[in-house]
């Protein structure tokens, strides 16, 4: 049987797993301020305008969004297998288009920043 | 020395409260009835299996195995199951018990309370009654190459290799799997995908891949990195929790996945970076030997 | 007469019912639901943000929902569940050898949970949020 | 029938029969080696030694010490031009499988580290942890799936050998999944199937330890040599038979009676050191064997403690502290915890001698070959008189290799230039196998119960043939036995399925004990002298002038077996007065 070539899906999953558990929850806290009608300071637009604008906070948002959605979609890929899908590559296919898109939606928003 | 008195500090050598009567479980002999519900199967006459009730008169401190032991000796001859060494290292004995994979010669009655139900271990085909058939596992065990492929050969007269305590540390605990398969038993990825290599065979290759000695690796990953080999893992990590040796297969699968990884790095997007081999020897770098 | 092995299928959509622990692996991968849906309202935010500062104020003011808190809640629970399966798996994935010893998988995942805590309170710092 | 052609046959793959399986697969790669079974390679018993294996490899160790300890140890019975052989095999037998991928345990330096052990003047026991024969037997048998000569059948029961021509051309074996009988022709058979500790109702050995092997090769016509020397190992738990290690009094754990006194300064082991300070020869460490021996005569003075699992003395550990109990016996408190409810922080453990290793065997020589041509035997099933009377710790697990790996070396010479066998011949001896089975299936005046008979041939055991004898006693368990052979054959087979039928295996297991019970009931009565392990009341000196010779005792079917002698070997090493302080040097 041929080596997997699973590890260039299961890369960014490992590191989009470590990326949520770091950061995702906090931003949640942050949005969820905002939600309960708390608006922190730094998400005001002004703020989040430059942190965006800058280079390394475009590489950061973009880094966290596009492994955070590549983990998700991955693991999203196992779980309906694991739910008794047994498309597997269909999933798969879905699961990681959407990730991508989303990912270079990403990027061209960030862009446009 | 002291010149023998009579009798030598009484109060720490005499039993406490006269004998007998304090030994083992307060209340001296503590007997118990329990109820056992085996799954029983016989091919010769039955199409699906059934549940036998057994009620047992067992010692409080007895363990499952013990039990049935009994009623084998004692109520039916006709009930067939694996054991052997009663104390946990010959890994025949395995079975469901109240749904948990368990060595029977280490599941202590005293753990548990009303019924208890004793099934064969999941995931694997049912000979009859409690015996299964591990053809599949005997036979993945053999895929991974679990022996020792020298990195260097040299004949005996020439001593051993040199291995530092510390290295031995490094791969000693997955050289303490004893086959008995609970983990197979209790991975739910090895029940859906049978074509899983599974825990304990992948960490026996992961025993040898890790062993100062050993230059392997780059054959056993022709079926470590397979589908079939690690990435049919998803860590759900039950392998670890059933092991009654302590292995840590999940533990053992997902450095496996890390290497596995760096290995289609190097051999993919590294120019002229080839095999698991040279990730082998690169890693080991600093062996004495 | 002869063998006739019995096998026991596992029933594909209903197995993990079987175990309190599949359960928990099953929760476990379901995060992924609530994280994979944040991760699209960041991408909208992202989008409004790009729109200009009244798109983004309407996109602050439309989070003020019901529905928008009861989501922030599961995904506030999913991610902290992540987080903490996550770091605990760390010390398996990637054990640490000092000499002859494992470091202690406890002290490995402790110290996931420490850089964890700063991290947070640094983010919320910088985000004024006190 | 079915027909398996090979060239040899190995039966039992423990680690003697692995062993033999590798250097047979490795001396000719062309032999086709049939390895069977009646369990999974890794469940053979030899997985359930802790201690270690001796072999001479460190400077300050020489051969001739190990010689003098294992030919001291065992009393003067062990053949030397054996013993020889062994101590020269051992450390490369040990080195290969250092070179297998064995986890040794390793010095700093990084070369193989070696522990101190019973009856061993120096330290010379490799050890893998306190795992030491599991480790070993696995190294064997993942070593051994590298060998595609090998074709192991797995839970395949053998029963008997095919005998023609006056050699050994194969045997017979039911599998076990299928209850059909098989049939090996093979150029020559290996035994390996291990000892026979489970006639006895107390026992380190697994359920699987049944005498199989011995028993067939008994039946087949090949002596068994010196049964009567069974070894007791002086501390088990009185319930399961598990081992307590020699360590709990290694560190200053007491042996006391019911009335608190440490008893053992009554036979020759005191005085009595101070509690907490055990000192080497002594009290509780005394020898294995005087140590057992001693808890017999508290039993017949009526000082032993009554428990729910019978009469029992304590070994008090509480003087050490939790701390170094924790730290030195985590094991035997777990062990003790699990299976008596009794923790050795605050309470004595009752125990009590148990049945630990059987000195006696197929006889072999040092060749690994049995009188039978054609047949060769090695590991615990064999008695090839390495251990004599008393085997010393840590010496078996070395013979397993040494023997397992010369009875290969003899067979693939055995087998060049045979004359072709004669299948009809071998058929027709099968098909009364094939009988044998048939009529333990059919038999309708079965009157005997398994369970029953297994019982009284155990408790007749300990009862007439346990540590101490005596003639009465014994010629009790030799009439007993008689009798349980004869009603054998009325023993009724409650399971009539053909698949794992665990009953039928039980029954033929049975038949397997009864028959070497009868071997080390006979050989017991006839040696009327103490030595070593067997140790008689109204003979209590060693009579080397009528019993420096082996027991042969020979099968007569149903009737009593017939008993001759055969001289030891003695080479460079006179019988002395066996050093019991070797034990603990
Ligand atoms: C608790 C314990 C601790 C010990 N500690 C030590 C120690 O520290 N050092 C030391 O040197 N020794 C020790 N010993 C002794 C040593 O372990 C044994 O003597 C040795 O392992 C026996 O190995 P073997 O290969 O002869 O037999 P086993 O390992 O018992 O194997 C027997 C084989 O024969 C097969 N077999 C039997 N009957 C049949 C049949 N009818 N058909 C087919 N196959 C059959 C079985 O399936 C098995 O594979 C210890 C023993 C015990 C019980
Ligand atoms: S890894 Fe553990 S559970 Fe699995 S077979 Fe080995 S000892 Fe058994
Ligand atoms: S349970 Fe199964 S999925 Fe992996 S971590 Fe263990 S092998
Ligand atoms: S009987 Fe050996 S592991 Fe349970």
């Amino acid at each position: 049987m041929a080596k997997s070539h699973k590890p260039v899906v299961w890369f960014p999953f490992a590191a989009g797993g470590t990326v949520i558990a770091f950061c995702i929850p906090v931003i949640v806290v942050l949005t969820f301020l905002a939600a309960l009608g708390h608006v922190p300071a730094g998400l005001s637009y002004e703020k989040m305008h430059a942190f965006a604008a800058s280079g390394l906070g475009k590489l950061i948002i973009f880094g966290v969004v596009s492994l955070s959605l590549w983990s998700s979609a991955h693991r999203l890929r196992c779980t309906c297998y694991d739910f008794g899908l047994r498309a597997d590559t269909l999933a798969a296919t879905i699961l990681y288009v959407a990730a991508i898109t989303g990912s270079l939606a990403a990027a061209v928003f960030l862009l446009r920043i | 020395m002291s010149n023998s008195p009579p009798r030598s500090q009484p109060p720490l050598a005499a039993p406490h409260g006269g004998a007998a009567a304090s030994l083992g479980r307060p209340g001296g002999s503590s007997e118990r009835i329990v109820q056992l519900e085996v799954l029983r199967y016989n091919p010769d006459t039955d199409t699906e299996a059934h549940f036998q009730r057994y009620e047992v008169v067992c010692q409080e401190e007895w363990v499952v195995l013990d039990a049935l032991n009994k009623v084998k000796a004692d109520i039916d001859p006709t009930l067939n199951y694996r054991w052997s060494c009663h104390m946990a290292v010959c890994g025949s004995c395995g079975m469901m018990i109240n749904g948990e994979p368990k060595l029977s010669c280490h599941a202590f009655l005293r753990d548990y309370e009303g019924v208890i139900r004793v099934e064969p271990l999941a995931h694997f085909p049912v000979e009859r009654d409690l015996v299964t058939a591990p053809d599949d596992f005997m036979e993945k065990l053999k895929r991974v190459k679990p022996y020792l492929i020298p990195k260097e050969e040299k004949p005996i007269s020439a001593g051993e290799y040199k291995q530092t305590p510390a290295q031995l540390m490094k791969f000693r605990q997955y050289s303490m799997c004893i086959n008995c398969m609970l983990c197979y038993a209790a991975c739910p990825e090895y029940g859906l995908t049978p074509g899983f290599i599974g825990p304990a065979a992948l960490t026996l290759a992961h025993r040898y891949n890790q062993d100062s000695r050993d230059g392997g690796r780059a054959e056993r990953q022709e079926v470590v990195a397979t589908h079939e080999g690690v990435w049919e893992c998803t860590f759900v990590g039950a392998c670890s929790e059933v092991c009654p040796a302590h292995v840590d297969p999940a533990s053992a699968l997902q450095q496996m996945k890390i290497t596995s990884s760096i290995d289609w790095i190097v051999e993919h997007l590294i120019p002229g970076g080839k095999s698991a081999r040279d990730t082998a020897s690169r890693e080991d770098a600093g062996d004495i030997s | 007469m002869s063998r006739n092995p019995l096998v026991r299928e596992v029933p594909p959509t209903s197995w993990f019912f079987r175990h309190p622990r599949y359960m928990r692996y099953m929760a476990r991968e379901i995060t992924c639901i609530f994280i994979g849906a944040y991760c699209v309202l960041l991408v909208v935010g992202l989008q409004r943000l790009a729109a200009g500062p009244a798109a983004w104020e309407g996109f602050l003011l439309g989070l003020r929902s019901a529905d928008s808190i009861v989501f922030h809640l599961l995904a506030l629970v999913a991610a902290f569940y992540h987080a903490a399966t996550w770091f605990n798996a760390t010390q398996k994935a990637m054990p640490l050898q000092i000499g002859e010893d494992f470091v202690p998988g406890n002290l490995i995942s402790g110290a996931h949970y420490a850089v964890w805590v700063v991290l947070s309170l640094v983010v919320l710092f910088l985000a004024g949020v006190f | 029938m079915d027909t398996i052609s090979t060239d040899v046959a190995i039966i039992g793959a423990g680690g003697a029969g692995l062993r033999a399986a590798i250097a047979l697969a490795e001396a000719d790669p062309k032999l086709r080696i049939a390895l069977i079974s009646k369990v999974y390679p890794m469940r053979s018993h030899t997985c359930a030694a802790e201690g270690g294996a001796a072999g001479v490899i460190k400077p300050d160790d020489s051969f001739d010490l190990h010689f003098d300890d294992t030919v001291g140890g065992g009393d003067w019975l062990s053949d030397q031009d054996c013993v020889e052989y062994f101590i020269h095999e051992a450390p490369k037998e040990l080195m290969q499988l250092e070179h297998w991928g064995c986890p040794w345990n390793r010095e700093a330096d990084g070369s193989v580290a070696v522990r101190p052990f019973g009856g061993m003047k120096k330290k010379r026991t490799w050890f893998a942890a306190d795992k030491s024969g599991f480790h070993i037997l696995h190294t064997l048998f993942q070593t051994s799936l590298q060998f595609p000569t090998i074709t192991r059948h797995d839970e395949y029961y053998a029963l008997d050998l095919l005998v023609d021509d006056g050699r050994c051309q194969g045997v017979t074996a039911l599998e076990m999944r299928s209850g059909v009988l098989r049939q090996f022709h093979a150029k020559a058979v290996i035994i390996a199937g291990g000892g026979a500790g489970r006639m006895f109702p107390f026992s380190t050995n697994g359920a699987i330890k049944t005498g199989d092997g011995m028993a067939m090769a008994y039946r087949a016509g090949a002596p068994l040599k010196d049964m009567e020397f069974v070894q007791y190992h002086p501390t088990g738990l009185p319930n399961t038979g598990s081992l307590l290690t020699e360590a709990c009094r290694g560190e200053g754990g007491i042996l006391v009676n019911k009335h608190g006194r440490r008893y053992l300064a009554d036979y020759g082991m005191g005085p009595e050191t101070p509690v907490g300070q055990p000192q080497l020869k002594t009290m509780e460490l005394g020898p294995r064997d005087r140590v057992s021996q001693a808890y017999w005569h508290e039993l017949q003075k009526g000082n032993t403690v009554t428990t729910q699992w019978g009469e029992c003395v304590l070994l008090d550990m509480r003087h050490l502290g939790e701390k170094k109990i924790n730290e030195r016996l985590p094991l035997v408190r777990e062990l003790a915890e699990a299976y008596l409810g009794v923790d050795i922080v605050k309470e004595a453990v009752p125990i009590r001698p148990v049945v630990h290793y059987m000195m006696g065997g197929i006889s072999t020589n040092t060749q690994a070959a049995t009188p039978l041509p054609g047949l060769f035997a090695a590991g615990e099933c064999a008695c090839v008189s390495l251990n004599g009377a008393n085997r010393l710790g840590s010496n078996s697990l070395v013979e397993l290799l040494v023997f397992g790996r010369r009875a290969a070396l003899s067979a693939a010479e055995h087998v060049q230039g045979l004359p072709a066998s004669n299948a009809a011949a071998l058929n027709a001896q099968a098909e009364k196998t094939q009988q044998r089975i048939d009529e333990l299936f059919t038999r309708s005046d079965g009157s005997e119960s398994m369970s029953g008979l297994r019982r009284e041939m155990q408790e007749t055991m300990e009862k007439n043939v346990g540590i101490y004898r005596t003639e009465a006693g014994l010629q009790e368990g030799v009439n007993k036995i008689h009798e349980l052979r004869q009603r054998y054959s009325r023993v009724k087979l409650t399971d009539k399925s053909s698949v794992f039928n665990t009953d039928l295996f039980q029954v033929l297991e049975l038949g397997s004990m009864l028959d070497c019970a009868e071997a080390v009931t006979v050989g017991a009565l006839a040696r009327k002298e103490s030595r070593g392990a067997h140790q008689r009341l109204d003979y209590v000196e060693r009579d080397d002038k009528n019993f420096l010779r082996h027991t042969m005792v020979h099968h007569r079917g149903l009737d009593a077996p017939g008993v001759d002698y055969l001289d030891v070997v003695i080479t460079k090493s006179p019988p002395g007065v066996r050093d019991y302080s070797g034990d603990h040097k």
